[in-house]
């Protein structure tokens, strides 16, 4: 028996062809891999598994019978459960009813009961480790939180079969361990996964089964034991591989970009001092309460520390000011990109040249002409996979919107690069192209403060920092091992080079 | 409104919060009702207050209605309208000609139902026009406020109608249950059951849902157009209710009854912190909204304010109580 | 092309004047609705070619648009009634200009050039009520008075007369004056709460009947507080207007008297004065033949003021009041 | 790379859409020509024309103002008693009493300055509430309309204000320039150069990211609290400006004078395509609309419509071009 069947999808989205005639049938009590590159039509078949959207043609059946009418949402319910790549916490109620969001009254009755309902709800984030008060409003997580509810709740609902679109793009290395080791005994007690995630390694940790998805159409489904990485890649790319390869920089030059003295910020950080010189790519890493975001949030002024400075190129930078950080010379990928990466409705060029709006023409203006030509070039540097540069970044898929956040922050050519898991959710080779782009703005000269848990981000870099818990746990020259990092950032190891 | 019941351990300090955003009309309220009393020592008395709460009655069905639909994130502006040509209609349908009725010979017993089931086409029509044809719900209610008005204004050739010979009509506005006015009943009634719905049963929690974001409640398998058609229709029959208790109240339709009351429905609504974005505020602060907005009139009444100040006073007053509301809870408003 | 005004059939003359345009201020109270519904009888007995009436919903930037719209058409005089008496000036200096003679009902234009004005002395209406309240009251007692819109010239000229002349003639009587923006509902809540905070109220003035008559008499009904002249508790009311309504609270004691502002004189001497206007007469200062005067109330300004008579029980049968003539 | 961008020229089409959603309205005035043409010969000669955008020039102005605020996901209510307030200020305090001024005797030319330092005042006050203390923007700015006209109606003890000796507040309502009136070509120059403003320049597209998404605005390193006062006390502006229009169209300032107003803004606004949500719509749709409202009261009035059938008319009108712009644009509105 399938856990479903889908055959002969098109899906097209005006112009865009997001699906071309594509089936998958992922088997009954399997966990089957979905991959393909930024835009390749993942999430939009998703969004047709789940009765979100319906097909242009093809056909959905689940166990064998066909899916049910797109009106009728609770039947979709019983089908499947999904955590999308979008956020669908409801930020105006509080973490325990987003849990049980539609199904508040447990067990059908007819009246809500609110104590059990937060009892039930701390039962479930104890359940999965998420450490949040059920009765806070959902508005006031942080993206790995929300995250971390988002799967709970899928994960909570007694589904046959789920669903999860990247789950693990936001969520550092204990989160994501844990989420596996869940994944593993529901799939004993007979739960199929479709599971898309852009780290390969983790396709091949928990997948049996892979599909990959290539411009809209299906390139091949196999047994994941049957793929090498390489293999796997050639197929999402269709090109022959050649990862890896990182362009040498010149030397770090002596002079220093940054310049953080005693910097501290409520329970999240104290006492931080930190330099990072021209051509220097320095990582911070560590876990979601390391503080590590925060830091990077107070350089470039979205938080304001209590106490501290922070300099670049030698001059301070008025605290909590974005605009001052932005004329001191810093460019920078936020963490989330929904909520500060971009304005939806806008276009990509808008987007991503509002920091170099005034370089656009004279007295003010804008030249249409030259915003165009800018953003046309980021578009091909980055492989940002889009109809134009006046497409509505809402209309784009979520590794491209964040390429064009990044595309925001080195449009300036600061001085200083502040990048906040610049590659959540971006897929193989774009990353590759994201991080060429950061070599070739430190070649260029800038300081590059890349802040992330993922090795693969970090790799490039000239040193790595780690926090935990607020403060720097250690240091480490470029060409340690994963594993070294990984328990200095889960705070069971000692650093080695400090 | 998840956080009604027993409290939570872990919960104290952001429940508090919650809570007080809720209540936040609350000081505004007493400090009201201390000014009041120095106004005037009539104010305190139940006389008066149950005065208050009459007067406010239909306009609290309107807020009401209005808030539910704003919760659910749409908006309706054409229940000021609606609040006139339902009854209206019930009663040019039964009223003979020499009486401005059309003189169809409906019995007088339809007038009721006929005016409540004119709440639902209306309600009906609307939610066609905003949910099924996609159209913009502000412009669109507008639209529909201005050509029920003129539905109502061609009816009745402009004229007001009344008429001694309808007790269904007048009934509701009139009566008198265990010694306070039927009107003050309802508007309680309806208040304390929307707020138990809204609070206590899923699909009045889906209201929130959907109003907070549609594309994830509808996700999470809520019937988002249909919860927000009831919703839409049940606003127009509230709207129609307070029309019939009109009636009865004033002794008569006019033309333009209702004429401005969408501002002060919007007003309560929001005043209570309900946001006009969706998805937020209680129904309890709307009631507390109507409340106020009842008792500053009636305090500027009782203190014969000079009428070419009253305008000023009662705008700085709204204003004030505001910001109250704003130290007091220390949330920004939206 | 085919849709100019009708051409009056009947009528006096054969050769019908016109055309001419009128435009309504209002059609939300029943004074109005009926004044709005004489105009087009009265136009067929004068042999006036009457375009079809605009309505300008109290709006006097409406009112400006379609006056600029029945002249566009051709109209040769027009009626209007002003509720905003100053922002109309301009208008009528550019009708002038235009050589399009202006009627207004009503009010009067804050600055001349008008054609004619025709009106009652609405300060007049304020001091009858007054006279009326106070020598029935026997000059004490607490009056509750419904004020028009304050930004109406005769909401401020009914307002002014009678507070002035309580305070001249009857010291010992206080007023209440309640803002109503002529609406029902916002007299009812006052008068409710007046009545609770003070008992012993045993007057009202309402300016107008047409606005405020069924919301006072339901309220009172509803507070026990309806008691027919003459009965110890009665409240002695004073309205304006003279719609058939009020007639017949007279006649059941429910209120005590109403000044009667003659709709159909309004709407007659208004075309009436249209009329002569196209024709090229002129008018001088004087008694009319119809019981009225024309003043010149100042920069040559003519105004017709119609009587508006004080109607109570004694009189409120008499046939030739405009209030029994209409079915109502 | 070949896979991953492709060609702009594909681009074409959703630029295309993205330009008919500006010019939604365009079938509906086109069909309004039509219609007006059919009703009456005089509409379609330039002079009716030239009237309809003078008589819409004040609007306009207000309507410029509320677009440029609900794109930068603001709201300002108070825009219609500023509208009579600035004006009604400037002439009391230059008036002698005989004319129901105060008597201060400020010099005859000071009255337009201080009609329009009046509006920066007002938006400054509007700025401190809605983005310092942060109240709700609807509420407070209700609270602001009814305080400033009880201002006006408290100063001018409800009189209406016209003097035949103030030349410097009369003048642009009244001069005619190049055969045609001033507050015509006031009216169109605004609207271009606001246009462009928002349109291609840097400040002005600042606007819509705020209102798309306040936060990433604010990340973007734009002022969006400078950038959203400024709008505010611009929009006031606008309306002092509008004010003193009036006073020279129409000849003076009554009590009341915008009453009602801002619904028809707001109508305008939303039917040109901008939000109530902010970041979205044009300002040439937003003039589209205002000219829009122009025409169907100028069609209805030349059609001689019963006056009693007016209002449903009207309002089906408005309707009828909502589902037409939704037809022809295929887009749903918000
Ligand atoms: N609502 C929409 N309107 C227009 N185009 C859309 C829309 N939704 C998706 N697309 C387009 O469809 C294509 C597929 O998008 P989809 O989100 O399915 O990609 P994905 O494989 O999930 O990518 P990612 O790995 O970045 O999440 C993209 O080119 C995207 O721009
Ligand atoms: N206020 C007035 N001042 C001076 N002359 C007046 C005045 N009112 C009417 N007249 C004149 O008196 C004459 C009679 O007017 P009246 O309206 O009574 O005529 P009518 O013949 O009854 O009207 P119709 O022809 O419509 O039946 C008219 O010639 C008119 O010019
Ligand atoms: O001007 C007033 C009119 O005279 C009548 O009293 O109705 C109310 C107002 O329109
Ligand atoms: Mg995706
Ligand atoms: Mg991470």
């Amino acid at each position: 028996m399938n856990a479903v069947e889908a055959s002969n999808i098109t899906k097209r989205f005006g112009q865009t062809v997001a699906l071309n005639d594509v089936h998958i049938t992922v088997a009954d009590g399997e966990t089957h891999a979905l991959v393909g590159r930024n835009g390749a039509g993942k999430s939009t078949l998703v969004s047709m598994l789940t009765g979100l959207n319906r097909p242009d043609s093809g056909e959905i059946t689940f166990r064998g019978e066909p899916a049910p009418a797109l009106s009728d949402r609770q039947a979709w319910r019983t089908k499947v459960a999904c955590v999308y790549q979008k956020s669908t916490i409801i930020p105006t109620l509080t973490v325990a009813e987003n849990l049980f969001i539609n199904r508040q009254n447990l067990d059908g009755g007819a009246v809500i009961s609110w104590s059990r309902l937060r009892r039930k709800a701390s039962d479930v984030l104890g359940e999965y480790g998420v450490d949040v008060d059920p009765n806070v409003e959902a508005a006031t997580l942080t993206v790995e939180q929300r995250q971390l509810v988002e799967i709970a709740r899928a994960l909570s609902f007694g589904a046959k079969f789920i669903i999860l679109d990247e789950p693990t793009a936001q969520l550092d290395g204990p989160a994501i361990e844990r989420l596996f080791e869940r994944m593993r005994s529901l799939r004993a007690a007979g739960v199929t996964f479709l599971f898309i995630s852009h780290h390969l390694q983790e396709i091949f940790e928990i997948c049996q089964t892979v599909t990959v998805f290539r411009d809209a159409r299906h390139i091949v489904t196999s047994p994941v034991a049957d793929l090498s990485k390489d293999q796997l890649v050639e197929a999402m790319t269709g090109e022959a591989v050649g990862l890896g390869a990182v362009a040498s920089r010149p030397a770090v030059g002596s002079e220093s970009v940054l310049d953080i003295r005693d910097l501290a910020l409520g329970k999240h950080f104290s006492g931080i001092d930190l330099s990072v010189r021209r051509g220097e790519v320095v990582g911070i890493a560590g876990s979601a309460s390391s503080g590590k975001v925060e830091l990077g949030e107070v350089i470039v002024g979205l938080r304001k520390a209590d106490a501290g400075t922070v300099a670049v190129s030698g001059k301070s930078l008025k605290p909590g000011s974005v605009p001052a950080a932005l004329a001191g010379g810093v460019g920078f990928v936020p963490e989330d990109r929904h909520k500060e990466g971009f304005v939806p409705g806008l276009s990509i060029a808008e987007n991503a040249t509002f920091p170099i709006a005034g370089r656009l023409g004279r007295f003010g203006s804008i030249s249409g002409r030259r915003r165009d030509q800018v953003a046309a070039r980021m578009i091909d540097e980055l492989a940002i996979k889009t109809s134009g540069p006046d497409q509505d970044v809402a209309d784009l898929s979520g590794g491209n919107q964040q390429k064009v956040v990044m595309a925001r922050a080195l449009s300036s050519e600061p001085d200083l690069l502040v990048l906040m898991d610049p590659t959540a959710g971006v897929d193989v080779k774009s990353k590759e192209n994201l991080l060429d782009a950061v070599d070739r703005a430190a070649a260029a000269g800038a300081a590059v403060l890349v802040i992330s848990d993922e090795l693969d981000d970090l790799r490039p870099c000239d040193r790595v920092l780690v926090m935990f818990h607020g403060s720097v746990a250690g240091e480490f020259p470029a060409g340690w091992t994963d594993n070294e990092l990984v328990s200095v950032i889960e705070g069971i190891g000692e650093s080695s080079g400090e | 409104m998840s956080d009604v019941s027993t409290p939570v351990v872990a919960a104290r300090p952001r429940l508090q919060v919650a809570k007080l955003r809720d209540l936040a009309l609350l000081p505004a309220i007493l400090v009201l009702l201390v000014v009041g009393f120095i106004a005037s020592p009539i104010f305190l008395t139940s006389g008066n207050l149950l005065n208050v709460v009459q007067q406010q009655s239909e306009l609290g069905l309107v807020v009401l209605g209005e808030a539910l639909v704003l919760i659910v994130g749409k908006m309706d502006l054409s229940l000021e309208s609606t609040l006139g040509f339902a009854p209206a209609l019930a009663m040019v349908l039964v009223l003979p000609t020499s009486e401005n009725g059309l003189g169809l010979g409906l019995p007088e017993w339809t007038a009721l139902p006929v005016c409540l089931l004119a709440g639902v086409a209306i309600g009906a029509v609307n939610a066609f026009l905003v949910l099924r044809l996609q159209l913009s719900g502000f412009i669109i209610t507008l639209g529909m406020l201005i050509t029920i008005r003129g539905l109502q204004q061609g009816l009745t050739v402009g004229q007001s109608l009344s008429s001694p010979n309808m007790p269904s009509l007048y009934y509701l506005g009139n009566a008198v249950w265990f010694g306070v006015h039927a009107s003050i009943w309802i508007f309680l009634a309806l208040f304390v059951i929307a707020i138990a719905f809204v609070g206590y049963f899923r699909h009045g929690r889906s209201l929130y849902a959907i109003g907070g974001n549609e594309a994830a409640a509808k996700a999470a398998g809520i019937r988002t157009t249909r919860v927000a058609a009831i919703v839409l229709i049940v606003a127009s029959v509230l709207a129609a209710l307070a029309g019939a208790m009109m009636v009865g109240h004033y002794g008569s339709i006019t033309a333009n009854q209702g004429s401005g009351w969408i501002f002060n429905a919007f007003a309560a609504a929001v005043l209570g912190g309900v946001s006009l974005n969706g998805g937020k505020g209680t129904l309890f602060g709307a009631m507390c909204g109507v409340l106020m907005l009842g008792l500053v009139q009636n305090i500027l009444t009782l203190a014969h304010v000079n009428p070419y100040w009253l305008g000023a006073i009662n705008g700085a007053i709204i204003i004030g109580a505001l910001v109250l509301a704003r130290l007091t809870t220390g949330k920004a408003q939206d | 092309a085919c849709n100019r005004g009708d051409a009056a059939g009947g009528g006096g003359d054969n050769a019908s004047v016109g055309p001419i345009g009128v435009d309504f201020p209002r059609a939300d109270t029943d004074f109005w609705n009926s004044y709005n519904k004489y105009v087009p009888t009265e136009a067929k007995d004068l042999g006036i070619n009457l375009m079809t009436p605009t309505n300008s919903q109290n709006d006097i930037t409406k009112l400006v648009s379609n006056v600029q719209a029945l002249t566009a058409q051709g109209a040769k005089a027009i009626v209007m009634a002003p509720q905003d008496t100053g922002a109309i000036a301009s208008t009528i200096t550019q009708l002038n200009q235009q050589k399009i003679p202006v009627v207004t009902v009503d009010t009067r234009p804050d600055k001349g050039g008008a054609y004619m004005v025709v009106r009652a002395d609405n300060k007049a209406y304020g001091q009858k009520a007054c006279k009326y309240l106070g020598d029935k009251l026997g000059g004490k007692g607490k009056v509750v008075e419904f004020e028009g819109d304050l930004s109406s010239i005769n909401g401020r000229d009914r307002s002014e007369a009678f507070g002035d002349c309580i305070k001249q003639n009857y010291p010992g009587i206080t007023v209440f004056a309640e803002p109503t923006n002529w609406e029902g509902a916002k007299a009812s809540a006052a008068l409710q709460t007046d009545l609770t905070a003070n008992p012993d109220i045993n007057g009202i003035y309402m300016q107008a009947g047409g606005a405020f008559l069924a919301a006072t008499l339901q309220l009172l009904k509803s507070t026990n507080h309806l008691i027919p002249a003459g009965q110890p508790g009665h409240i002695a009311i004073v309205s304006n207007d003279g719609i058939p309504q009020e007639f017949d609270a007279i006649r059941q004691g429910q209120i005590d008297a109403t000044v009667s502002q003659p709709a159909d004189l309004y709407a007659k001497w208004a075309l009436f004065y249209a009329k002569a206007a196209v024709q090229g007469k002129t008018f001088k200062a004087g008694p009319t033949d119809h019981n009225s005067t024309i003043l010149d109330v100042g920069g040559g300004q003519l105004e017709d003021q119609l009587p508006a008579p004080l109607v109570t029980k004694d009189n409120v049968d008499d046939k030739s009041l405009w209030g029994n003539q209409v079915a109502k």
